[in-house]
């Protein structure tokens, strides 16, 4: 049956233009921006116009949102969700309307609710990973510098940069980035989370200020994303570190920007990682072309490993570090 | 008086607000070195013409000329740049602003370097200093004003417009917060104005004065000239028939109210603030008129307001019907039966977005809201509309309709509204802070009478006036304040000018 | 006929002036109904009035304290905590990842009236510390938004929960925020039932006029005998209710909640009371001035969305739209000559 | 001498009231200093000096708009526009990711003459609508700050940039954020002057006491003759440049820029502000207060986080704090017995 209506919506697409409705969380972040402008390059001259709506980081705009396209009648909807608990009613809505819905680069709904719909997919770097790879690297640091324990108390004195409270990256970021230390067999101490709304200069601030206060115990700072993580280096450098060798202090973000990259060149930011917005963007037009002309989403049609079930994209982060700079080019 | 001799004329000219004709064809022409007294009862469009001749409001027609030359003002900036100047009837001070700074305010001295206009501090202070001087007014030119009384505020306003060294200067009811003193001080400064050939126009409902001082008068009533005549051919009687338009022989009305027991017994009452009244005793009868008299700053305002629950008091207290009060807010006060219709109109009497009605009913609403309720707690507007125009047509209050916000009403109809918001509240003891002030002679007749008609009905009243034949015209009994205490105390019958003059300057002999 | 036509030129002009506010929200509505048609359906009408439903709430709160000439910048984060809070009880016992571990269904009513209570409290904080601490209202609110700001985060971050969007409430809270009846939302007939019972209370009670006159003018209304400190302290208390009401309604709708939610609520309320003709000085506002206020915005915010105007763009324009919108509205005060 | 104890005890109670808010500043300080000494450096002096630096110019042009008895929401967005502004065109030509493709490094007073000129014309256009169209405050200001935030995302979209951050800066620009002379930071020095340049034009020039005036008695500043436009205009304008100004720093400073910058700054100079004794009814305010009011947040904000305070406990901490100070810095008002 459903076969037949997605060759009825690709039949309709040969005399009516298809619309995608997209629903991204915030049009300031600069990774959901660059995942939106994949997008439209990928749509660029094809059949499908795509609709995108900004729910400013708040789950009651993204509410006002999904009914504002799906009261469009939008032929495909997918959501950055930052509300996992509306999944389930997200799916119900647009099974419904009998159209495709997607979940993109988010907390996956769970397996139940994505088999409850066949037209239900997600699509989604493994947060997790993010954190996985900070953890690696502090712990690689740690294991190859002697010197990396600052103040010689056997434990990895670290700063936590978190992004917002609440937020599904942020958690995962920031609690499997340690876990992954302590995994590796190296105690841990935590001298102060901050909440920093990912913003630069919130950081730089509240780092200034643990700087003056531990300046001597601190070994190592978890970002949860590149900005915050270079707003901390901005305030190290004030404070003298970065001067010479002896002064350096690990650094680690996630997202590899742009800027991010040019401070890993520099020596200041140890490491990030890169969930390539261009593989997530295009991937997830091309889903959307496929379904539009009727075909299954599989490995092969993808050219991404799609889950067993069928209903799960997940695209893999990339470690940068300074040997591999040229991998965060997209 | 040739032609030549008018430096302001203003012909036929015409204004109207939505829903008002406020002028309707008004001339007049203002001599050099002369002051023209420009009469009218409340709402007759006397401000609201002197608006027209200082640049505020633009008439929407009419001509107006200065020194014979028609001419035409965009703002206030152009009638100053051509000589004129005014006093305006409502205050406009900058309370968060020195005394100097009110007074230089848009054109404070300065020196220039380069491009920028530097404030010469030192010259300011000067020049006030002077101008002060000049006038015998002793104020301090550094004091904040917003520390300052309303009288000391109006006196500062009267110096400023002497400043400018106008040609012409409008005074649109400089002394209704003046006590006699100070009057005469206003006086002293128009005297040496005229000598100087600058031309006066004076607004007031102060009958004594305007045949004092003016040389001419124009009448007007109901927003239309009634014409203009030279000051000797006239006598009050003719002013106020002309300006009313029927004949009225008596400024009071007969009195037959009788005093009885005692209703209210202040006993040694001292405030908190060291600076205001301390051990002051009196009383008031029923059926009786206790007229309160003294110069500015005699703390009679802070008494009464003491009275009424709104200040502090150290010590002492007040009795009614001889069981001990405790007051300690505006609504006991009003539970106790009093009332206290304040001296500042604009800062503490109107609310000047509400309607007339809203005003009106603003008190009893509070205090009895059970006379305007439903069982179910609602409003009942029919009986707040009853109430209000049954004061609209006793208190003959000129509005276009009672829904009308009472901010766009003449200043005399704002007052007779909050008269008439007080009497609402039905008060055993009503207190009267200068009720007259800003009053047309027919109004004040009206309020007089109701006055009277409250004594006979064995209300006490306690008026607080700086007008002395008021004081001496509705009284009982005046009792005199200086400096915070009682200095006097005389029958309303046998008291005079000097009585009361001596007594309001000193207390200690 | 000359005569007459000029007379209802005039006449239309002046209805034009008037009624500013309704001809600017029509002719947008016009324009973008003419750029896609299906705007005018009784769905968008529908969702339109679902998303504005618990903005009206917050605004009647926030006109609350307009019009007694205060200021309240506590709406947003009262918001956020009501959500929260109601959201953490009316969790069904089933649910996978409960804030509170076993606990049975709490009947509906709980989670509301509990967060009601707790908006009540923080209400009457603001007021007190205005009224009896003479704190200027900017910043006793301010102080007070980002306390409960903390508090929320805090509670929030709870274990088990550890800052988790709450999800999984009761079939009846989701039914409270999702429901209608005869297609009419639940939470736009609760949002009417506000706007007629502020309606009530502000015309047709002594308390209501009373408000009125302490933001008209505080002394009078002081020697009037109103007791400047009851009315502070009500309107700053139903404030608090209201905005923790529309917390509830918006945890049910969403059927989620963090501690973000909520976020610049008050500038929008604030917005809103202004473009419906509340003023900052205080004494004036009406409710059907604000029901059109909030509309506008809500209309503004879904029609371009609707059309696909980029968020970028969709800024640019807003900002153009609430400006002109409002300039036109004042021209009706424009008395002066 | 019990006599003179007893007046030297009333003259401390006056002074420590007079005080209030150095006293709660004097207070905090010993506060932090006993749980961290560490906290009495001139480390941490300078790095506080350094974060309230933006803020102080930010919270100055704030200042300007409070004493017109205006309101201006649009201070965070400029900030943010000009910060993106500048940091497009301070770029160094070897960067790698330009926003301008090939271009020569310009001179650095080019990023900040185009910005401060931009902040300049946004000023005009709130004075403008303020002024003339009418336009209530509150809402003119949020709608350009709408319509300047809509721009920035435009502009900082643009190919080959799409918002990404910006960075590489020339080296003199950096220097400009985070370069010092004497140990004392250059952007302190820039907001010192500001502070010296805005304390003299509102205390020793025709035109600061004009706007005083204004603020104070807008009636009676008319009648004085004084044009309100053009000091409404000023005032607007003023406070554009600042912000603008602030932004530039603000990019120099962090190395960096995103759209986002400077969001919600607006609030917080508006509390600096009334906490440092400005009122929103207009007419106050000092320099003097508007740099404590600044600098008791920023103390607030440094010293918890440097005595370890959690983000959420932060939150709560600093709204009671604020309250407070203000709360005891009014006691001096209190006059009326
Ligand atoms: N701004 C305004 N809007 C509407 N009506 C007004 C306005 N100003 C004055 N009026 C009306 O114009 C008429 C004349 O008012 P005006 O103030 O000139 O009277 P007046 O002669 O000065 O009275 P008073 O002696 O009481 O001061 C009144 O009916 C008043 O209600
Ligand atoms: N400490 C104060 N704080 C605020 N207002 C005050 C203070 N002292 C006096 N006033 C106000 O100043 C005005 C003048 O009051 P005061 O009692 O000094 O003079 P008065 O003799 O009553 O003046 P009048 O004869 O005009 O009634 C009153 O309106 C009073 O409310
Ligand atoms: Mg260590
Ligand atoms: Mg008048």
């Amino acid at each position: 049956g459903d076969a037949s209506a997605s060759e009825e919506a690709g039949k309709a697409g040969a005399e009516e233009q298809l619309v995608a409705g997209m629903v991204w969380y915030n049009f300031g972040d600069t990774f959901i921006t660059a995942t939106r402008n994949a997008v439209s390059d990928a749509a660029e001259g094809g059949n499908i116009k795509i609709d995108a709506a900004d729910s400013q980081v708040d789950i009651s705009t993204q509410t006002n949102n999904i009914n504002n396209l799906l009261t469009k009648d939008v032929d495909f909807l997918t959501i950055n969700n930052i509300n996992p608990a509306g999944a389930p009613e997200y799916i119900a809505k647009a099974k419904e309307k009998d159209i495709p819905v997607i979940f993109v680069n988010c907390d996956s709904p769970s397996d139940e609710d994505l088999n409850s719909y066949d037209k239900a997919f997600h699509i989604s770097s493994a947060a997790e990973q993010s954190g996985y790879i900070q953890g690696d690297l502090a712990s690689q640091y740690w294991n190859e510098n002697p010197a990396a324990d600052r103040n010689g108390n056997g434990k990895m004195d670290y700063i936590m940069l978190v992004g917002m409270q609440g937020n599904y990256d942020s958690k995962m970021r920031t609690e499997k980035s340690v876990e992954r230390v302590i995994e590796n067999g190296i105690e841990v101490n935590l001298i102060q989370e901050a909440l920093c709304n990912w913003q630069r200069a919130e950081a730089q601030n509240q780092v200034a200020s643990i700087i003056a206060a531990r300046r001597d115990d601190i070994d190592v700072i978890f970002a949860n994303n590149d900005d915050m993580a270079l707003g901390a280096i901005e305030a190290l450098k004030a404070s003298g570190f970065f001067a010479d060798e002896d002064s350096y202090i690990p650094v680690l973000g996630v997202d590899a920007t742009k800027v991010g990259v040019e401070a890993i060149k520099e020596g200041t930011l140890m490491g990030s990682s890169l969930n390539n917005p261009v593989i997530l963007g295009s991937t997830v037009y091309k889903m959307i072309e496929l379904l539009s002309e009727g075909k299954e989403i599989t490995t092969e049609t993808l050219g991404r490993t799609v889950s067993e079930d069928g209903n799960h994209i997940w695209l893999d982060y990339v470690q940068i570090t300074a040997e591999n700079t040229e991998d965060a080019e997209y | 008086m040739g032609k030549s001799d008018v430096v302001l004329e203003m012909r036929n000219i015409d204004k109207e607000f939505p829903g008002v004709k406020a002028l309707n064809h008004v001339s007049l022409q203002v001599r050099k070195g002369t002051v023209h007294a420009l009469m009218g009862e409340n709402g007759a469009g006397k401000s609201t013409l002197m608006k027209c001749a200082f640049g505020i409001y633009h008439p929407s027609a009419g001509e107006i000329f200065i020194d014979g030359e028609k001419t035409e003002f965009k703002n206030t900036r152009d009638a100053m740049d051509q000589g004129i100047s005014m006093i305006h009837q409502e205050l406009h001070p900058i309370n968060t602003r020195s005394v100097m700074e009110n007074i230089w305010v848009g054109r404070v001295p300065h020196r220039k370097i380069g491009p920028i206009h530097v404030v010469d501090e030192r010259k300011m202070y000067k020049e006030t200093v002077e101008l002060f001087k000049g006038l015998n007014l002793d104020i301090d030119p550094r004091k904040k004003v917003g520390e300052l009384s309303v009288s000391i505020c109006q006196l500062l306003e009267i110096a400023r417009a002497v400043s400018y060294g106008a040609k012409v200067i409008i005074m649109d009811e400089p002394t209704s917060s003046l006590t006699e003193t100070e009057t005469e001080i206003l006086f002293a400064i128009i005297k040496k104005l005229k000598v100087q050939g600058v031309a006066i126009i004076y607004i007031s409902h102060k009958m004594e004065e305007i045949l004092k001082i003016s040389d001419e008068v124009t009448i007007m009533r109901d927003g239309s000239l009634v014409g203009s005549w030279i000051a000797n051919e006239l006598t009050q009687d003719l002013i106020v028939t002309r300006m009313v338009g029927r004949e009225m022989t008596q400024r009071f009305p007969q009195r037959h109210n009788v005093p009885g027991d005692i209703m209210l017994e202040v006993e040694n009452l001292t405030s908190v603030n060291p600076h205001s009244f301390k051990g002051v005793s009196f009383h008031v009868k029923k059926g009786e008129i206790l007229g309160v008299g003294g110069l500015v700053g005699a703390q009679r305002t802070e008494l009464m307001e003491a009275i009424f629950g709104i200040r502090k008091i150290d010590s002492g207290s007040i009795k009614i019907n001889g069981k001990q009060v405790q007051i300690k807010s505006a609504s006991d006060a009003i539970e106790n039966k009093i009332a206290l219709l304040t001296e500042e109109r604009r800062s503490t009497g109107i609310v000047p977005m509400l309607s007339v009605l809203e005003n009106t009913v603003l008190a009893k609403q509070t205090a009895h809201t059970h006379k305007y309720q439903t069982s179910l707690r609602l409003l009942v507007d029919r009986k707040r509309a009853d109430d209000t125009l049954q004061f609209v047509d006793s208190l003959s209050i000129k509005t276009p309709n009672i829904k009308t916000q009472i901010q766009y009403l003449s200043g005399g109809n704002q007052q007779k509204v909050l008269l008439g918001r007080w009497l609402l509240t039905e008060p055993e003891i009503l207190i009267l802070d200068e009720p007259t002030r800003g009053i047309d002679v027919g109004a004040k007749y009206e309020i007089y009478t109701i006055m009277e008609q409250l004594a006979s009905q064995g209300k006490s009243i306690i008026m607080i006036s700086s007008e002395m034949t008021e004081l001496m015209g509705m009284s009982d009994r005046i009792i005199v304040m200086c400096e915070g205490y009682i200095s006097g105390m005389m029958d309303g019958k046998t008291a005079t000018d000097e009585k009361i003059m001596h007594c309001a300057s000193s207390h200690r002999n | 006929m000359v005569q007459s036509t000029g007379v209802k030129k005039k006449f239309n002009k002046q209805f034009f002036l008037n009624n500013g506010l309704y001809v600017v929200m029509l002719a947008l509505i016009a324009v973008i109904a003419f750029i896609s048609p299906k705007f005018l359906s009784l769905v968008v009408l529908r969702d339109i009035l679902m998303q504005s439903s618990t903005r009206i709430i917050v605004a009647l709160g926030c006109m609350f304290i307009l019009i007694a000439a205060g200021a309240d910048l506590s709406g947003g984060r009262m918001v956020g905590f009501a959500a929260v809070v109601s959201g953490s009880l009316a969790q069904a016992s089933t649910y996978s990842n409960p804030f509170f571990v076993n606990h049975a269904d709490l009947p509906i009513l709980v989670p509301v009236l509990v967060s009601v209570v707790v908006g009540l409290i923080i209400g009457m904080m603001n007021g007190y510390i205005v009224a009896k601490l003479d704190v200027p209202a900017f910043i006793a609110t301010l102080g007070t938004s980002m306390f409960i700001y903390g508090l929320n985060s805090l509670y929030f971050n709870l274990p088990p929960n550890n800052s988790q969007p709450l999800g999984g409430y009761q079939k009846a809270f989701t039914e409270l925020g999702a429901g209608s009846i005869a297609g009419i939302p639940f939470i736009t007939l609760i949002a009417l039932g506000c706007m007629v019972f502020v309606f009530i209370l502000l015309n047709k009670t002594c308390l209501g006029k009373e408000i009125y006159a302490v933001g008209g003018n505080e002394e009078a209304a002081k020697f009037s005998g109103i007791n400047i400190f009851k009315i502070q302290m009500f309107v700053y208390s139903m404030a608090g209710v209201l905005y923790a009401l529309a917390g509830v309604l918006e945890a049910a709708r969403t059927g989620s909640a963090t501690s973000n939610y909520g976020a610049g609520y008050e500038l929008d309320a604030i917005a809103s009371c202004i473009v419906g003709g509340c003023s900052i000085t205080g004494g004036v506002g009406t409710v059907q001035g604000v029901f059109v206020g909030v509309l506008i915005f809500n209309v503004i915010s879904y029609g371009l969305t609707f059309i696909g105007v980029s968020s970028y763009w969709q800024n640019v324009v807003k900002g153009i739209i609430i400006v002109a919108a409002v300039a036109i509205d004042v021209r009706k005060y424009r008395t002066k000559s």
